[in-house]
């Protein structure tokens, strides 16, 4: 049974080939059956494999296709691992990603390139799954990579805008950033264990390394760096919010969904390892509070959809980072699901409003739409009060959990405890601020366009509105995979949380949907009599240019970089060697003045030399 | 008897050797320069002779009537080609031939 | 035998290819093709003596020895092991590219052109499986002369210089090898009472240590020019912007790799000590050399330029996984070569297929071609993401190995050259950008030179696509190439007390 | 107590087989005199001529390969000797001759009157060359080089007496009149004062001076070297080799570069091989500068040069300043003598002789063979798209420019190599650097040439003088058989290599 785990990738690939071959020859129908069946059929494959797992005793199962790589000591295979972790990875991939690629299929279906949209969909699910179930770095190494090319093609999608092509590359090479930390880990992890494959290094790490190793904290330092590339934490969290400038399905799974949340991935993967490495993991905690605090006060300026959503999955992922931060493991991949679910069909949502209303982006040009646009309404409804964890919503579980697991900390626990609630706060604001502004009060412009829907689209919205609202009674079979390291288990601390915690941690998003209401819904307080204050205004610019790390960073890197690139087009080695031409060419210069053609300066020259040798031999 | 000490000869010889070179090099006058090399000639020639007298036998000798058969034979090649000069140049200044040069 | 048939088939097929201009001027074209299928044949049935036989150091599987100059010890002597059959293979493979991608384009002349092409691909062959000295430095500098004819005379506005350039780079460091090479043989008949230039008999001369740094360090100039690495670098943007696209496939694809060959063939086991003195410094060059021209390749605006600055750049890869000594790097650095060698030729086929239908290289004056030429977008998209790189891809599993062997040796060598993966990624893309992608220039009906922009034919189509299954190939499955090398390089890792002086000298 | 109280100097019937060579070509000297005199068949008298030379040639090779399997060598008064070096050298002389002669068959054939006294001049220089090459006594050599040189006069003035253009040409001859008679009068002052001190005028025993010879050996040494060096045109007494090679008529510039190099090549080999002089600090310090020197200075010189004549004389500067550089390769003993048995430096220099010769020859030869006495095609712009307007004359030029370079496949390639080897096993490394860097900048002007050659002109223009197949017939086949030959010499040296080194031993 478990061998059917090659097939996961194996149909989105061959989805992909056969696209990438055929499909400017095929109908937009074939397309869509074929770029969403794939994947349908990949979650099929997902289901089989899971049903048995679960019923049985959920051990992890190994399939090695083959060896890849052979080199001397060092071998990589092209093995596949199936444990807990990877059945939640897996069927949030191929379940989210068939939903998308279904809501794709109506979406883009006006769309001229459409079977190249799929080809590289499907292309993308291959590599993410690569990267969830591959039992060695390599591997999943193979799969980071393959997903951020697809991320790369993607956001450049629409690629006769020059824009559209910066915000690609910006995404591919800030991610480049952080996987070539990654594979300095891989380099220093294998030189140092002798090996690249997952369950076998974590046995060795943990066998020769003491806690707090220098080792240990390079190599998860090493490994974080390509984390916080790929999840868009801080320092490396730029490019998401670009990243908006591909198609919105894209948004959704990509961006939102699956790839972004494969640092968290990685990182839950590798915990024995960070474990191992206290300092670094505390690290973790703070970075990932830091970008939530940062991205929940950017998301509450910004007007664009889009971007809205895209900081507030950044900061979605920072409470992920957070809990894995804090040994919350089990926490930040429940996280990691529910907000697949809650934040797919945000995007969703904002992919049938922006698609309703010709590709507006601004939120303020729109509003009151709640009677025109009914069901990006609900899924918009839907998926703010999961994220901004209203209680029993999905959102509201895992959210809780990490929260839980902060305080479990000791020493700074509190602090990141407290954090993680104001952030809470800021999360209620902003994904309120955004229904209220689009969906209510009144109506700034787009009044006569209806809904674009059809079964294709609103299918997956109905799913996800579900899963978005439910998905918190799931259990997530990941108990064996971090059992080990559950020491500060989740079951154990919940009674030591006080119900005044509780009461906080429910009341204080709340709050958030309360302020929102107020000043965006019911006018008591105004946003722009706010804005005369100067000390706002400087905040809300700060925060609406993202903490100005665009900025610093163009200071920093891009400008010293394209002037380096600039200031040297002729390769300043050439030089030398024109240098030597230089004086040949002056040699030759002087030398022929020589040739004077002069006999009796010919003459004389034989006169000098033979002085010249004939005081050479009285003198020698 | 006293010969004349055979360093004195190659001093001699020397002399004139240098005193052709300078004449060789300075004149511009084809004609002159001919006999520069002539001057410079008799003086390799005088160092065989001195050679000879100093090993007494007769090889430098010989050699010497073979430099005054290449003198002769120069001097006639020379002749032939300054009339050829003179018949293009008008002239007998050595620097005309400067055609060919760099 | 066979190696001494393959530099004959080649050598012949020029001369024929030559003589048939006469008979018709498409024959050439075809007597070409012809011996270089013939070639691929031929080493096909190598490469299954190499699957059967045992291969080592000293093992070869096909070899040849005849007299050539026996009072200086010169003998005819071809061999070829592992490593050999798979240098081989990639030159044929880019041989029959280098024909097919000249076949419209040369119209002029083709019979000499042919004969330059066929003469340099015998001149490669020769260099790979030469183990006599002075045979490979024959055959090391017989090749360069057709090259030079082929950019001298097909090669575009600029070519006196670049041909000249090209020429005299490799030249002048050619004659500091032959003096090591020379003293390597004196130093021979010192020790052993007679002349010889045979590859074996020079393994075990023993260099007085005072010399031994200096005639190690005429091999290597002449292998870093050729690599080439930074300083030597600068003939190669030249050469390869001027010369026909033939002419910069066979450069870019075969004639670099003779460097690196050489190399791992001549260099480091002939002078074991000397490169362990010397490995700090040539992974420096090699670490300077993925960064510098990384960094200058994104200041060109001339495509060919550019992609001439990138191979300079991912050579460098080679270079440090030579000079890690160890199974790991060098199997990455002929990985590396391998891959290289297609993406590479790849590349600039695409460049010099723009060239060939918009009459220019600039940059500046192209974009937005998907729209025009998608098939072609498509095709570069491929092999940009194979030079920068991406996983599944042979050149990620060269250089991905390099790395992992020079960083057993030299961690900040390796981190830093990590590095140019980065830039890698940074001029890759923005090729892909300023030409493919980015508002069609038709279309705002700001140009009407584009107009003649056709799409891919299926020729092209076809051996892009033989190299794009060739790249993922070697990305995959790498293990086919591995095999053929790790022989070789097992034997050459242990025959050498390198490994250990290594491990001593970077202690320090 | 001189060696010449010891060599009979009657001349028996054996000796006189010997000289064969020599009395060939003087009889045919004579002969073609006679047949001038007579009437004047230009035809006949260049083909009476070439019998000589060839006549002469095979007598030399034949004795050579007789001398070659029983190992002899024969003294002849003490003037001559011939042995398998000498042989070597008259049959190549003999050989560069005999093309020079056909070369100069086309080239003269327009000349509007009195063709025939070429061929009389160029048998009367060779004669002297192959005097030159093989006098073993200074009389000899005096003798031999100023036949050669009263000769050479005439060769480059001979188009003078009929055109008026020809101003060129006369102020070549006068140049080099003037300047090799200053070198001559130099030499033999330098032959002067050895004789005065050693009491010898044989090069065989005048170089015994013993292990610490008086200061005027070294000074006459000097002077005998500082007159070769001028023969040789080797830096600082070069001055007169691009003027003159450019104002002499094609052929007669050849010889000069040719035969009137090897020549005095040979002699001066075997005075170095037959005296301790490398081992005076002095000589060898003024042959190590002036070899650097001329090296250096003949690759600089030539870099820009625009003159196919002028560019060939800078590099004949350059490339014997390589020879010189083999020549201080000689490996020297510890009592100053010259060993040639050990090292590979006289074969290196032999080899490079003949190969500079056979290279001179043909880059000559092309170049005549577009040219005629009535227009020099020198200039490097007449070359412009030789390879499409004439392809085989294109190849064989081009591969003579390769074996200039020293590139591989051809002698020139093989020349040089045994250069750089001599030259490692005499641990020249300075001479080595020199060599590398000469070599470099050697190649910007020879490929400059080359890449002329390939340019498509814009306008195919006729090449220089039309004229009948039938014309040029001998000078095409002379040029092929010398490209085989470089061809030969750099894929196949054994047998040449084998042959150096039984003459480097005769010696």
């Amino acid at each position: 049974m478990f061998e059917s785990l090659g097939l996961l990738p194996t149909f989105p690939l061959l989805g992909f080939l056969t696209l990438f071959l055929a499909g400017g020859f095929l109908p937009r129908r074939m397309i869509g059956l074929i770029g969403a069946g794939s994947i349908g059929l990949s979650f099929l494959v997902a289901l089989s494999i899971v049903m048995p797992f679960l019923s049985g005793d959920s051990e992890e199962v190994r399939h090695v296709v083959y060896t890849w790589l052979s080199v001397g000591n060092f071998e990589s295979t092209f093995g596949l691992y199936l444990d807990g972790l990877t059945v939640v990875m897996i069927l949030v991939i191929t379940g989210v990603g068939f939903l998308i690629h279904l809501y794709s299929t109506g979406f883009m279906i006006d769309d001229p390139s459409f079977s190249r949209f799929f080809a590289i969909m499907n292309l993308f699910v291959a590599s993410m799954l690569i990267l969830v179930i591959a039992d060695n770095l390599l591997l999943l190494y193979l799969g980071w990579e393959g997903v951020g090319l697809c991320s790369y093609l993607l956001i450049g999608f629409w690629y006769t805008d020059p824009e559209n092509g910066y915000a690609a590359r910006k995404a591919f090479v800030t991610t480049r950033v952080g996987d070539t930390s990654m594979a300095i880990g891989l380099f220093l992890l294998f030189t140092q264990l002798g090996t690249l494959d997952i369950q076998s290094l974590l046995v060795f790490a943990q066998d020769r390394w003491d806690i707090g190793s220098g080792f240990a904290i390079a190599a998860t330092l090493l490994l974080l760096g390509g984390a916080v590339g790929k999840s868009a934490q801080l320092p490396l969290q730029t490019w998401l919010p670009d990243a908006m400038a591909g198609p919105t399905p894209i948004s959704a799974l990509i961006h939102a969904a699956t790839m972004v949340t494969a640092g968290v991935y990685l990182i839950a993967r590798m915990h024995p390892l960070f474990e191992l490495a206290p300092n670094v993991q505390l690290l973790v905690a703070l970075i990932g509070l830091a970008t939530l605090l940062i991205a929940g006060f950017t998301a509450m300026t910004q007007h664009d959809i889009k971007r809205i959503l895209a900081y507030s999955t950044i900061s979605q992922i920072g409470y992920m980072f957070l809990g894995l931060g804090v040994g919350a493991w089990s926490a930040s991949i429940f996280h990691l699901m529910t907000h697949a679910f809650f934040k797919a069909l945000l995007f969703l949502g904002a992919g049938t409003v922006i698609l309703s209303l010709h590709h507006e982006h601004d939120i303020f040009k729109m509003g009151g739409k709640w009677r025109q646009l009914p069901v990006a309404f609900a899924s918009f409804m839907i998926g703010s009060l999961a994220l901004a964890a209203f209680p029993f919503t999905s959102g509201y579980f895992s959210k809780d959990e990490i929260l839980i697991g902060a305080l479990a900390v000791e020493g700074v626990g509190l602090w990141l405890w407290l954090g993680g609630v104001v952030g809470a706060f800021f999360t209620g604001i902003y994904s309120f601020r955004l229904v209220f502004v689009v969906f209510f009060g009144e109506s700034r412009g787009h009044h006569d366009e209806g809904e674009v829907t059809g079964l294709a689209m609103a299918l997956p919205l109905f799913v996800l509105m579900v899963l978005a609202l439910l998905g918190g009674f799931i259990h997530i079979p990941v108990d064996n995979v971090f059992s080990h390291g559950a020491a500060l288990g989740a079951a154990h601390e919940e009674h030591s949380v006080s119900t005044f915690m509780h009461a906080v941690m429910i009341v204080v998003p709340l709050l958030g949907i309360g302020v929102s209401y107020l000043f965006y819904c019911a006018g008591v307080f105004s946003v722009s009599s706010l804005m005369k204050l100067p000390l706002a205004k400087t905040l809300h610019s700060f925060w609406y240019s993202g903490w100005g790390f665009d900025c610093l960073y163009k200071l920093l890197f891009i400008s010293p970089f394209l002037w380096l690139s600039k200031v040297n087009r002729r390769d300043v080695v050439d030089t030398f060697y024109a240098g030597i031409v230089v004086l040949s060419v002056f040699g030759n210069a002087v030398s022929v003045r020589s040739q004077s053609g002069l006999l009796r300066w010919y003459i004389l020259s034989i006169v000098i030399g033979i002085v010249l040798l004939v005081s050479l031999g009285a003198f020698l | 008897m006293d010969t004349i000490p055979f360093e004195h000869g190659l001093l001699l010889a020397s002399a004139l050797f240098a005193l052709g070179l300078v004449g060789v090099t300075t004149r511009r006058n084809i004609v002159f320069v001919l006999m520069s090399l002539e001057i410079m000639l008799n003086a390799t020639g005088l160092v065989f002779v001195v050679g000879s007298s100093k090993w007494g036998h007769a090889d430098g000798q010989i050699m010497f009537l073979m430099i005054l058969t290449l003198a002769a034979a120069e001097v006639a090649v020379g002749l032939a080609l300054i009339i050829q000069l003179y018949r293009r140049f008008k002239t007998v200044d050595i620097d005309v031939l400067s055609q060919l040069k760099g | 035998m066979i190696l001494l048939s393959l530099v004959g088939v080649f050598f012949f097929g020029g001369l024929l290819a030559w003589l048939s201009e006469f008979v018709d001027v498409r024959l050439p074209r075809w007597v070409a093709m012809l011996s270089a299928v013939i070639c691929a044949g031929l080493i096909s049935r190598l490469v299954f003596m190499v699957d059967s036989g045992g291969v080592g150091l000293l093992g070869w599987v096909d070899e040849f020895e005849g007299s050539w100059i026996p009072s200086l010890g010169i003998d005819f002597f071809f061999a070829a092991d592992g490593l050999t059959v798979l240098m081989l293979a990639l030159t044929v493979l880019l041989g029959i590219v280098s024909i097919a991608s000249a076949w419209d384009e040369i119209k002029e002349r083709a019979g000499f052109f042919y004969f330059n092409l066929l003469w340099t691909l015998a001149g490669v062959v020769g260099v790979f499986t030469a183990l006599d000295l002075f045979l490979f430095f024959f055959f090391w500098e017989v090749m360069l002369i057709p090259m030079y004819f082929i950019i001298a005379i097909w090669g575009h506005e600029n070519r006196r210089y670049a041909a000249t350039k090209f020429f005299i780079f490799t030249q002048v460091t050619g004659m500091m090898m032959l003096v090591s090479l020379l003293c390597l043989v004196y130093f021979h008949s010192l020790q052993f009472g007679e002349f010889s230039f045979n590859y074996n008999d020079l393994l075990r001369v023993d260099l007085p240590k005072s010399i031994d740094l200096w005639v190690m360090l005429g091999f290597f100039a002449a292998f870093a020019t050729k690599l080439p690495s930074v300083p030597f670098h600068s003939w190669l943007p030249d050469a390869h912007s001027q010369a026909p696209t033939a002419g910069s496939v066979l450069l870019a694809g075969v004639l670099l790799k003779t460097g690196a060959y050489g190399l791992i063939r001549f260099t480091i086991p002939l002078f074991p000590q000397a490169t362990a003195l010397f490995a700090p410094i040539a992974m420096s060059l090699a670490v300077i050399s993925i960064l510098y021209c990384a960094k200058v390749a994104l200041a060109q605006t001339d495509i060919k330029r550019l992609i001439a600055y990138t191979s300079v750049s991912h050579m460098g890869f080679v270079l440090l996984g030579i000079y890690a000594w160890n199974e790991l790097g060098l199997q990455g650095a002929v990985m590396t070569m391998l891959a290289h060698g297609l993406s590479a030729a790849a590349l600039f086929m695409l460049a010099g297929g723009l060239q060939h239908r918009i009459h220019t290289r600039d940059m500046r004056e192209m974009s937005g071609f998907w729209i025009v030429a998608p098939k072609m977008a498509v095709v570069a998209l491929f092999f940009s993401v194979a030079a920068l790189g991406l996983p599944g891809l042979g050149n990620f599993v060269g250089e991905f190995l390099a790395l992992l062997g020079a960083f057993s040796v030299s961690i900040p060598a390796a981190v830093i050259a990590v590095l140019g993966v980065i830039f890698a990624s940074v001029y890759s893309l923005w090729v892909m950008q300023s030409v493919f992608q980015g508002p069609s220039l038709r279309q705002e009906g700001k140009d009407s030179t584009h107009e003649a922009l056709l799409d891919l034919d299926r020729r092209e189509l076809f051996f892009y696509g033989v190299m794009m299954i060739g790249l993922l190939w070697m990305g995959l499955y790498p293990q086919t190439f591995l095999d053929f090398s790790s022989g070789v390089i097992e034997d050459l890792v242990m025959s050498d007390d390198a490994a250990a002086l290594y491990a001593r000298e970077f202690s320090k | 107590m001189s060696a010449s109280d010891v060599i009979p100097v009657a001349i028996s019937g054996s000796d006189l087989l010997a000289l064969a060579p020599h009395i060939a070509l003087s009889v045919t000297i004579v002969f073609v005199m006679l047949l001038i005199g007579i009437k004047r068949i230009y035809a006949i008298s260049s083909a009476v001529s070439m019998v000589g030379l060839g006549t002469s040639a095979v007598l030399a090779f034949v004795q050579f390969y007789g001398a070659l399997s029983n190992d002899t060598s024969q003294q002849i008064t003490p003037l001559f000797r011939i042995d398998l070096f000498s042989l070597f050298f008259i049959a190549i002389i003999c050989c560069a001759a005999f093309s020079l002669s056909v070369f100069a068959y086309s080239y003269f054939m327009r000349l509007k009157d009195d063709q025939d006294e070429y061929q009389l001049l160029l048998l009367l220089a060779a004669l002297g060359g192959v005097t030159l090459a093989s006098s073993t006594h200074f009389i000899g050599a005096l003798i031999g080089l100023e036949m050669m040189s009263m000769a050479l006069y005439g060769m480059l003035a001979y188009p003078v007496h009929s055109h008026e253009n020809s101003g060129g040409s006369l102020e070549s001859a006068f140049k080099y009149l003037i300047l090799s008679a200053v070198a001559s009068a130099t030499m033999l002052f330098g032959i002067g004062l050895l004789y005065t001190e050693t009491g010898l005028l044989t090069v065989i025993g005048v170089g015994e001076f013993g292990s610490d010879p008086s200061a005027l050996i070294g000074i006459g040494l000097l002077f005998i070297f500082a007159g070769m060096a001028f023969k040789l045109s080797l830096a600082p007494f070069h001055l007169w080799t691009p003027d003159v090679y450019e104002g002499g008529p094609m052929p007669a510039s050849a010889f000069l570069a040719t035969v009137g190099k090897i020549a005095v090549a040979a002699f001066m080999l075997r005075l170095i091989a037959h005296t301790n002089a490398l081992s005076i600090v002095s000589v060898n310090f003024a042959v190590l500068s002036v070899a650097i020197f001329s090296v250096l200075l003949g690759n600089l010189l030539a870099l820009r040069q625009q003159n196919l004549k002028r560019l060939l004389a800078y590099s004949s500067i350059a490339h014997m300043g390589y020879l010189l550089i083999a020549i201080l390769s000689f490996s020297v003993e510890s009592d100053g003598s010259v060993s040639l048995g050990t090292g590979l430096a006289i074969d290196a220099v032999v080899f490079y002789l003949l190969a500079y010769m056979v290279m001179s020859l043909g880059a000559f030869g092309c170049a005549s063979l577009i040219s005629s006495s009535e227009r020099e095609s020198d200039s490097i712009a007449d070359y412009t798209g030789l390879f499409w307007r004439s392809p085989w004359l294109a190849v064989v030029l081009t591969s003579m420019l390769l074996s200039l370079a020293g590139i591989p496949l051809t002698g020139g390639f093989i020349s040089k190599f045994l250069v750089f080897f001599a030259a490692v096993e005499a641990s020249q490394w300075l001479l080595l650097f020199v060599l590398v860097v000469g070599s470099g900048i050697g190649l910007y002007y020879y490929l400059r040439v080359i890449f002329q050659m390939l340019q498509t002109p814009s306008k195919l223009e006729p090449l220089g003088i039309k004229r009948s197949n039938w014309e040029t017939l001998g000078a095409v086949l002379m040029l092929f058989s010398v490209t085989a030959g470089t061809l030969v010499l750099g894929v196949y040296p054994e047998p040449i290599l084998n042959l150096v080194e039984q003459i480097g031993l005769s010696l």
